[in-house]
């Protein structure tokens, strides 16, 4: 009770002080009636406003009657009229606002169809005019609350009868359009690496794009699938058939000239390499294809064949004299998506069986009189990936490689024009773990690829491979530009068997991608 | 008693009252009519308060232009002050402020279009205040401004050809991400590759690491002929915003033969590797449970390399002739770091460490006909005496974030074999992406002679490239 | 008490500003609380309820400091920023955003556990977190997705889903280490066990039998690698009760036969010296548990373990394979230790436990000469008799986490007999239950002035990969 | 004076609740719209009659929509959405009348969708009408409460949560199966005999004591091969018991030495059983014995063995003898592991080696390993299937001196030495796609692995397989082993499996 005393004492003088404090700031009023008029007026794009289009039929206005006007102009009385609209524009969640607030009512009248004038219909149009400013509404509020709370009553109602109501608004701006996340992203499912391999990759990958969005913004993934895929450059051919597409995943058979981990350039391995790879999803679940573990295995074989006879006569290929010989090999290459929330891995291995008769490249030496060779039968490289993008567009998509490559180097010795080696002469001079970084980087504008570059440094040389798109045909057809340079040693000096660097250039043909 | 209550929470409550209208002028003055009007005003536009501090900012510093503008604001009889009109005498004092070149006109762009949505004449010395004090009421509207100033001069303001300040925020604050964290470094890298939550908000995460050399025994990279490699694991008990604030952080790894960026100095004996090593580290926060604040962030750091078994003379390679050499076989690093000792605005925080190492330099002799190598010293110094134990300071400013971040530090520290160091190590980045690594160390008191495998001056650097997500 | 009564009189006199500001939009209405609390109540049903399983939905942080913004300013516009129930003012908004301007305000999320919607959405500041107050919020947090859906837009609704955006990932993953009786395979080089058969004769019990191993001992600061025998045996473990699927009271019996094994890290062509050699096959038990639970069950925390190797036979010189010359050799042949193990004296937050080790034993060393002529294996006297004893003293630290278990012991041996001491230092760890690691270390030092025995190393270091398989 | 604050505290809530009640109705209109699957909500369905449409009169709607009253018409009916009592209400809340018309009808429907012969659904009664009706018309209320109390007497209600709660169940633990399944799918997937296919049947047949028996299924084929370069297995339906299985197998292999097939030059055949011994026709708790046996010959291979396209490596050192072969798998009873046993032995015979360098040749005539076998896979849904085997394995090694008149023997080593070996298989969704198999047994690490490549009409598939065997780990290698390791790949084709 006493609580109540103090309470009560405390609202009089509340009262009594707000009474006070409210002496008649007339200038400032029309200040602000001034500036929200003007606002209302000029601001086109950036006004968070709500409307209601009443037509001059509305049943509503008619009931409604005339609503008195300052400044001595008439009472604005709706027109009874199928071309002319009544948009009657309102604030609606205002901060610190709990209710509608109305601001104006603007008439339209399409012309087209309530053109009775002395002009004929030569003008098609609308014209909206502003018949009820801010002021008169404003007024309409303070001295007629009766008319203006029947509007706003009227408003009020549409939404509250149905809640998924919902009223035209005169916002110009489309900020959702322009949700800017400034930091770049990485994908924590599949998206970049699919991104990227089938951006780059010799194999195909089946692509998911995002179909429309259902009413509750479902992604459906669909495949948009061709009866056969082809790459085909100089340096690497694949092909996959609709058929080789088995329930999990896919198949595909290819051939190349290429040794990824060895600094050298196709060609001058002299080697013919084929392949088969599958790609499967590891997971229970399969409509979850981002989400699920892929594995793409190539078992890989390949076999001695002079490429490098045919080199010098390559107008593409600048080989910069590598004299490492390769071996009939078999091998194997995976890669995996994330098991177990790991980063993506890479395994590549290839080993091949030491047989050194008849080297392709053989080096004179000149003190004694014997030929030597050097051989490399063991390669292999293990890493991890990381994929991030600049932005949520995936505009710009990076990718680094962060792992170990391995090689081995022998050397054997022959009597001049003597293809079988020199027994015993055969020893193994380089067995070299080293770290190896690769970044990739895709450009992809629009989703579409557009250009592609590797950069990757292992043991002290430089190898770097960019591709650009030049054409793309309607169907699936897509042709690229590629190149590929490869430095010499760099901060050490040039082993033997090392080339001084080169560059190859190619064109390549996808089709099905 | 009662009657003091109930007077004292009047007054106060008055008090309060009056105070909350006095902050907010025109605010809520308990006009309604105003009130609303001004809630109106203010809500008619597409809110973006929260990318206030985002938007395009700058300050008008053309004097003349200032005073076309500021003319235009007397003639269309638009200044205000606390909503109501300037008296004249009021504005021709005010101009004097002009007129010295003291005041200048702060602009803001709306965040989705081009138009101008704050203006305000401000005194030079209130720049950069968060509540600073304008010279008149700020125009909140570009419509406004453009029929005040006519659309000529508010195309202009907009254009900027003009003398201005740029002073839109460029870098904010972002936060650490714990999806992968690659850190290519030659001297210390790492690559966090694996993380996951057991409970609440904590994280654990998994890396591999390399370390070349050890910067505390004053063999820093290069010098050290040594890497270490291996596995880490960082645990955060909560996450918090600064990645250094874990609650411990295990390494262990293994030494392995590394090379030299350049030419060997024949002069100086190098180090050699003389067994397999294991290496290993704690770091950790141990004093945290003090609860004050000045304890929480003295980090402890213990670092040990421990060497087993010996080589045999064949594993050092082939050697015609009998070679002495010297070998780092164990060493052993305690580190007390206290961060955040001061602030230093934007340079970053001062921080200071003292660093207890000892390690040991083995003297062998390697006969490439006996079968193992000879320890020169066996008799003359017994395992303990082997040691060196240097104790060292670090004085430095760190920056954890922001578009440059850095490490700087002078490093000095004195042997108990009779010698020291000075030093100084640095570290900058760019946009937490790009950087570079230099260390520097200078001998000082060495005698050369009894100690051959030291040198004058260590400089060794590294580019340093980082990726996290 | 002043205090809080002025907050209520400022809420008050608000209430009643407003109520003056805004008495025309108060359309008469009969209102009242209980109606508002009805319907929050059925508001509060509707969704199918899945609170136990809080802890594993989905859970990330948006750490992108503009697109946080883009959502703040959302609530903005839409007018749907609340503190308790009730809108907050203009002025209160501004002094917010300052925060997220500063970049301190991140956004919490999660999502439901059977669908892909968010559940669960609140701005929250990292500052409050780390004083410590979790439930302090920024603003209400939204549980309702359709509420958020229609506040931020579909769009940015969206983009929250699909997190094409920088976060952190905060779900909880579910890792456990409890046991499991089908089998349990464990294998290092030191303590290895395949444990495949298990049974249990009351409602609570479990006998566990299978084969273990053990190779060196750590108690005389000989660990494996080192040590010239393996035992490999049976082990029988009889847990008493299994309480929260953890066992309590647990009690092992172990026996079996020394066996010779290859020193690896040791030079094989080096005879003598700092090495021991097998001499004949032993017997090896171990029995450890809480037996003095039957004194008094405050003794419970205590295990007791009697470890023993008794010689059995003694080869002829011809059959120590690691000896091909005439020369004088040691062996290890007899051992009875016992110890006293408490691991949990002390709680140290995350870092584990605190515990103890204290023991005492004694074992034999032996020295005898390997000449091929003979038949049977000399034994060569020794001034101080063959027999060794010791104390030995330990600190343990370890957690037994399931995702990270670990466990550090620094341990001391003194023995008496020859006044030396060993100190050592163990490490093992163990991740997820699976994969792990253990590490060995010891040193000797003199305390008298004999130097370390012939048959002793400076320092031993051992280690080993682990893995368990436990189902 | 507590009137006049109770006064003001009336007026202030009004207000702060107005707005606020709104609000919620809104928000929990929408929640029923738009949140499809996850409401804990139930409905019934009813079809007035004529007389109940009459008792049950009109109500009014909220903010002035008019009336709503029930009509009975064959094209009309309603399904009543509510909310059960739970914790927090005693008895079931009425949430939502939804009004389903046949085509053709037009009711008094707010929005009347053009769907000519379609059904139509509009919620003739909204969720903010019915709580009205309980503030202020707890009569009305009643009634529609009574007509759900009383169908619910009789029938189940419908369920609206549209999530499948207990399919998702997932244990984040891996299993391991109790019984034979791991045992028998890991042989399915690896053993090149038949086994019976283990299939988890999804819905739990009374007879069945579990959920998820085998069933034998009969495979379309009469006979089933498996043939790969280094083997082949064949078995005919003829030969397919009630207790068992017999099939013919023929392979090059000689495992226990760490060389590759081939390389023995031995040739071994014979037949193999899997017979259970329970006779149960529940295989999962069954008895199984797979046992082999086997005679083994030597045969000349020599000249063409190390040319062989699909093998990389050297020529064997080692000679095999003339023997037999016994290979038995058993599962466990009681629980005891699954156990295996492989014996290889003949008489010895050191005449006539095929590999023999500078008068000397090595001769192996015994190998034998037991081992014990544990299985277990990464999630109830057996994609990733583990199998880890431990136990004991060795051979001996005899030197023959052909130098003299006399063969000189010399009785080299016996190998006994524990044997480690760990498999993973990945078989999503049933299918087997991928193996690996490491094992390492005297300092030899054998590393097995297969890919999957084809599959024609589910009879015919291919493998690719790929074998690789290491030199020596931890040791120099012995005089009669391979000082670089050796690797073998080649196709393995499956028929009626």
């Amino acid at each position: 009770m006493r609580r109540m005393k103090t309470f009560t004492a405390f609202f009089s003088v509340l009262v009594l002080a707000i009474l006070v404090t409210i002496p008649a700031k007339a200038q400032e009023v029309d200040d602000y009636l001034y500036k929200i008029d003007l606002k209302l007026r000029k601001d086109k794009k950036y006004l968070n406003l709500s409307y209601y289009d009443f037509f001059g039929t509305d049943k509503f206005l008619a009931d409604l009657g005339s609503l008195p006007r300052t400044q001595d102009k008439p009472p604005l009385s709706f027109k009874n009229s199928d071309a002319v609209t009544y948009r009657v524009v309102f604030l609606k969640d205002g901060v610190g606002m709990d209710t509608l607030v109305l601001l104006y009512i603007n008439e339209i009248v399409d012309q087209s169809v309530a053109d009775e004038g002395i002009f004929g219909s030569g003008q098609a149009g609308v014209a909206e005019q502003m018949v009820m400013p801010f002021n008169d509404m404003y007024n309409l509020m303070v001295n007629h609350y009766g008319q203006y709370s029947r509007l706003y009553n009227y408003l009020d109602r549409l939404q509250k009868i149905d809640p998924e109501f919902k009223f035209g608004s005169l916002l110009g701006i489309v900020p959702d359009d322009d949700i800017s996340t400034s930091l770049g992203i990485t994908s924590r499912d599949n998206t970049d690496y699919v991104n990227f391999m089938s951006a780059n990759y010799l194999h195909w990958y089946p692509k998911m794009r995002k179909a429309e969005k259902g009413r509750r913004g479902e992604t459906t993934a669909t495949t948009i699938s061709y009866p056969y895929r082809l790459d085909a450059g100089l340096t690497s051919i694949s092909f996959s058939h609709q058929f080789m597409d088995f329930s999990l995943g896919g198949a595909s058979v290819e051939l190349n000239l290429e040794e990824p981990v060895l600094n050298i350039l196709p060609y001058s391995g002299g080697v013919l390499g084929f392949g088969f790879r599958t790609l499967i999803s590891v997971t229970d679940d399969k409509k979850e294809l981002n989400n699920s573990l892929m594995v793409d295995a190539r078992v890989l074989g390949r076999v001695i064949l002079n490429t490098k006879s045919v080199i010098d006569k390559l107008k593409f290929v600048l080989d910069g004299d590598s004299k490492l010989n390769l071996s009939t090999a078999v091998g194997l290459d995976i890669h995996t998506t994330r098991p177990f929330g790991l980063p993506f891995l890479n395994l590549y291995a290839m080993v091949g069986s030491p047989g050194y008769s008849d080297p392709f490249i053989r080096i004179q030496d000149t003190k004694s009189n014997r030929d030597y060779a050097y051989f490399s039968f063991k390669q292999a490289e293990a890493s991890m990936s990381f994929y991030w993008n600049t932005s949520d567009k995936l505009t710009a998509r990076f990718r680094l490689d962060v792992g170990v490559g391995y090689y081995d180097i022998y050397k054997a010795e022959y009597n001049r024009n003597a293809k079988t080696i020199i027994r015993g002469t055969n020893k193994l001079i380089v067995n070299l773990f080293s770290p190896v970084v690769t970044l990739y980087f895709n450009f992809a504008p629009d989703g579409s690829e557009l250009f592609g570059g590797k950069f990757r440094i292992f043991d002290s040389q430089v190898k770097a491979e960019g591709w650009i798109k030049l054409v793309e045909f309607p169907g699936g057809h897509n042709i690229r530009a590629a190149a590929a340079i490869v430095s010499g040693p760099i901060a050490r000096g040039k082993q033997e068997w090392e080339s001084e660097g080169g560059a190859m250039f190619q064109v390549r043909y996808r089709y099905g991608f | 008693m009662k009657i003091k209550f109930l007077f004292f929470t009047l007054v106060s409550s008055l008090l309060l009252l009056n105070s909350s209208s006095a902050q907010n002028e025109g605010g809520a003055t308990g006009n309604t009519e105003l009130d609303r009007l001004k809630m109106i005003y203010e809500s008619v536009e597409y809110n973006t308060i929260a990318f206030d501090d985002l938007k395009k900012k700058w300050l008008i510093d053309d004097p003349e232009f200032i005073r076309e503008i500021f003319n235009r604001f007397v003639v269309r009889n638009s200044l205000r002050l606390n909503g109501r009109v300037v008296k004249i005498d009021v504005v021709k004092e005010k101009s004097k402020a002009i007129q010295d070149g003291t005041v200048t006109i702060e602009v803001r762009k709306r965040y989705y279009d081009d138009e101008i949505e704050y203006f305000a004449f401000i005194p030079d010395d209130e720049v950069g205040k968060e509540n600073a004090r304008v010279l008149f009421d700020p125009v909140t509207d570009g419509f406004l401004l453009k029929e005040i100033l006519g659309e000529k001069v508010y195309d202009k303001i907009r254009e900027r050809t003009y003398f201005q300040k740029d002073i839109t925020k460029q870098q904010f604050t972002t936060k650490f991400g714990y999806a992968f964290d690659v850190k290519l470094n030659a001297l210390e890298s790492e690559v966090m590759f694996w993380n996951t939550t057991s409970d609440a908000r904590n994280k654990y995460l998994l890396s591999l690491f390399s370390k070349w050399g050890n910067d505390r025994m004053f063999f820093p990279g290069w010098f050290a002929n040594e890497m270490f490699i291996g596995g880490r694991m960082t645990y955060f008990k909560d996450l918090r915003n600064n990645p250094e604030d874990y609650t411990y952080r295990i390494s262990a790894g293994l030494g392995v033969q590394s090379g030299r960026p350049y030419k060997v100095d024949t002069k100086r004996d190098q180090l050699w590797l003389s067994g397999s090593s294991f290496y290993g580290q704690i770091e950790a926060y141990p004093l945290g449970f003090i609860g004050s604040d000045f304890f929480d962030d003295i980090k402890a750091t213990l670092e040990v390399k421990v060497t087993v078994g010996e080589n045999k003379s064949a594993d050092y390679g082939l050697y015609r002739t009998n070679q002495i050499f010297y070998s780092n076989r164990n060493f052993f690093n305690l580190t007390w770091k206290k961060s955040n000792l001061l602030q230093f605005e934007d340079l970053g925080n001062l921080e200071v460490s003292l660093t207890l190492s000892s390690s040991d330099i083995w003297k062998y002799e390697l006969n490439p006909v006996a079968k193992t190598v000879t320890d020169l010293e066996k008799n003359n110094k017994p395992f303990f005496k082997k040691f060196n134990h240097i104790l060292s300071v670090d004085v430095g400013i760190a920056k954890n974030s922001g578009l440059i971040q850095h490490n700087v530090a002078m490093v000095f520290g004195y042997g108990s074999d009779g010698y020291g160091f000075f030093g100084a190590r640095g570290m900058a980045m760019l946009s937490g992406n790009f950087g570079f690594d230099v260390r520097v160390y200078v001998s000082a008191g060495l005698n050369e002679k009894k100690f051959p495998y030291r040198y004058d001056t260590y400089l060794v650097f590294s580019p340093i490239l980082r990726i996290n997500y | 008490m002043g205090f809080n009564m002025k907050k209520v009189f400022i809420t008050l006199t608000f209430i009643l500003l407003s109520t003056l500001t805004f008495s025309q939009a108060n359309i008469n209405q009969q209102n009242d609380p209980n109606k508002f609390n009805r319907l929050e109540r059925i508001y509060r049903n509707l969704e199918y309820n899945t609170i136990g399983f809080n802890d594993l939905k989905t859970k990330w942080v948006i750490i992108d400091p503009v697109l946080v913004r883009t959502i703040f300013n959302s609530f903005i516009v839409k007018n749907a920023l609340r503190i308790e129930g009730k809108k907050p003012s203009l002025e209160y908004i501004k002094d917010k955003s300052l925060d997220v301007h500063r970049g301190e305000v991140f956004i919490d999320i999660r999502k439901r556990y059977y669908d892909n919607e968010i559940d669960f959405f609140r701005f929250y500041s990292e500052a409050n977190l780390e004083r410590g107050e979790e439930t302090d919020m920024f603003f209400d947090p939204i549980e309702d997705f359709v509420q958020l859906r229609h506040i931020v837009g579909e769009k940015n609704y969206e983009l929250l889903k699909a997190k094409m955006y920088a976060y952190n990932d905060l779900t909880k993953t579910y890792y456990d280490n409890k046991l499991a009786f089908k089998f349990d395979v464990l294998l290092n080089m030191f303590e290895p066990h395949v444990r495949f058969y298990n049974f249990t004769t009351n409602d609570k019990n479990k006998y566990l039998i299978g084969i273990s191993g053990k190779w060196g001992y750590d108690n005389i600061a000989l660990p494996g690698w080192y040590s010239p025998t393996f035992n490999l045996g049976t082990k029988v473990t009889y847990i008493d009760r299994i309480l929260n699927n953890k066992p309590a009271d647990v009690f092992e019996f172990e026996g079996g036969i020394g066996l010779p094994i290859q020193q690896t890290i040791l030079d094989k062509d080096i005879y003598t010296g700092k090495r021991l050699h097998y001499t004949g096959a032993s017997v090896y038990f171990n029995f450890t548990g809480n037996f003095l639970r039957y004194i008094g069950p405050e003794y419970g925390k205590y295990n007791l373990s009697l470890e023993g190797a008794l010689a059995l036979s003694t080869l002829g010189p011809t059959e120590i394979n690691s000896v091909h010359t005439v020369t004088t050799i040691y062996s290890q042949r007899n051992l009875l230790s016992l110890t006293a193990t408490r691991r949990d004296f002390l709680e140290l937050s995350s870092f584990g436990h605190l515990g103890a080790i204290l023991g005492v034993g004694i074992y034999d060393i032996g020295q005898y000469l390997t000449d091929d002529t003979q038949v049977t294996l000399t034994e060569v006297p020794q001034a101080d008799g063959k027999l060794r004893y010791y104390v030995n003293a330990a600190m343990t630290i370890g957690k037994d986490d399931a995702l990270f278990a670990y466990s550090l012991e620094p341990s001391f041996m003194y023995n008496i007999k020859e006044s030396n001491a060993y100190f050592g230092f163990k490490a093992s760890l163990l991740i997820n239950n699976s994969f792990g690691f253990t590490f060995k270390f010891y040193s000797g030092i003199d305390l008298g002035s004999a130097g370390l025995p012939a048959y002793r190393s400076d320092s031993y270091i051992v280690f080993s990969p682990i893995l368990r398989i436990n189902y | 004076m507590k009137l006049l604050f109770t006064a003001i505290l009336a007026l202030s809530y009004s207000v702060l609740f107005g707005q606020t009640i709104d609000h919620l109705y809104r928000q929990i209109e929408l929640k029923l719209i738009e949140d499809r699957n996850y409401l804990d909500i139930y409905s019934i369905q009813f079809l007035p009659s004529q007389q109940e449409a009459a008792d049950l009169g009109s109500f009014p709607l909220a903010d002035g929509k008019g009336n709503f009253s029930f009509r009975s018409s064959e094209n009309i009916s309603y399904d009543i959405v509510f909310l059960k009592d739970n914790y927090e209400f005693d008895s079931l809340v009425v949430l939502f009348i939804r009004q389903v018309s046949q085509g053709g009808d037009d009711g008094p429907v707010l929005f009347q969708e053009a769907g000519a012969s379609g059904i139509d659904s509009t919620i003739a009664v909204r969720f903010k009408d019915i709580q009205e009706l309980y503030f202020h018309n707890r009569e009305a209320y009643q009634k529609l409460y009574t007509i759900v109390d009383r169908v619910l007497r009789d029938s189940e209600p419908f369920s609206l949560v549209k999530l499948i709660t207990d399919e998702d169940v997932q244990s984040q633990i891996g299993v391991s199966s109790p019984g034979n399944t791991d045992f028998i799918n890991y042989n399915f997937v690896n053993n090149i005999h038949t086994y019976p296919k283990y299939t988890a049947s999804t819905t739990p047949t009374t007879s069945s004591r579990r959920r998820g028996g085998t069933a034998q299924t009969s495979s379309m084929t009469d006979f089933k091969i498996d043939f790969s370069f280094s083997h082949l297995t064949f078995f005919h339906n003829m030969f397919d018991y009630d207790f068992g299985t017999i099939s013919a197998e023929f392979n090059t292999n000689t495992p226990m030495l760490n060389i590759l097939p081939w390389q023995a030059s031995t040739f071994s055949g014979g037949i193999r059983a899997l017979v259970n011994i329970d006779g149960l026709s529940d295989l999962t708790d069954a008895f199984l014995i797979d046992a082999k046996i086997l005679g083994r010959f030597r045969l000349d291979m020599t000249s063409f063995n190390d040319q062989l396209p699909f093998l990389f490596g050297k020529k064997s050192l080692i000679n095999v003898g003339n023997g037999f072969v016994f290979d038995l798998k058993t599962t466990g009873i009681y629980d005891i592991p699954f156990f295996e046993l492989y014996f290889a032995t003949g008489s010895e015979d050191l005449e006539n080696p095929y590999y023999i360098n500078n008068n000397i040749a090595y001769f192996s005539f015994t190998q034998w390993q037991a081992l014990m076998s544990f299985y277990w896979n990464s999630s109830e849904k057996r994609t990733v299937r583990f199998k880890l085997s431990l136990g004991i394995g060795g051979h001996d090694i005899v030197e023959g001196d052909y130098s003299g008149a006399v063969i000189g023997r010399r009785h080299m080593k016996d190998v006994v030495q524990p044997v480690l070996e760990m498999s993973m298989n990945i078989v999503p969704n049933n299918v087997e796609f991928l193996g690996v198999t490491g094992k390492f047994f005297d300092s030899h690490l054998t590393a097995f692995l297969w890919i999957k490549l084809l599959e024609f009409s589910n009879d015919h598939s291919f493998r690719i397989e790929l074998q690789y065997i290491s030199s020596t780990f931890f040791r120099e290698p012995e005089l009669w082993e391979q000082p670089n390791g050796q690797s073998l790949v080649q196709l393995r084709y499956r028929y009626g499996f």
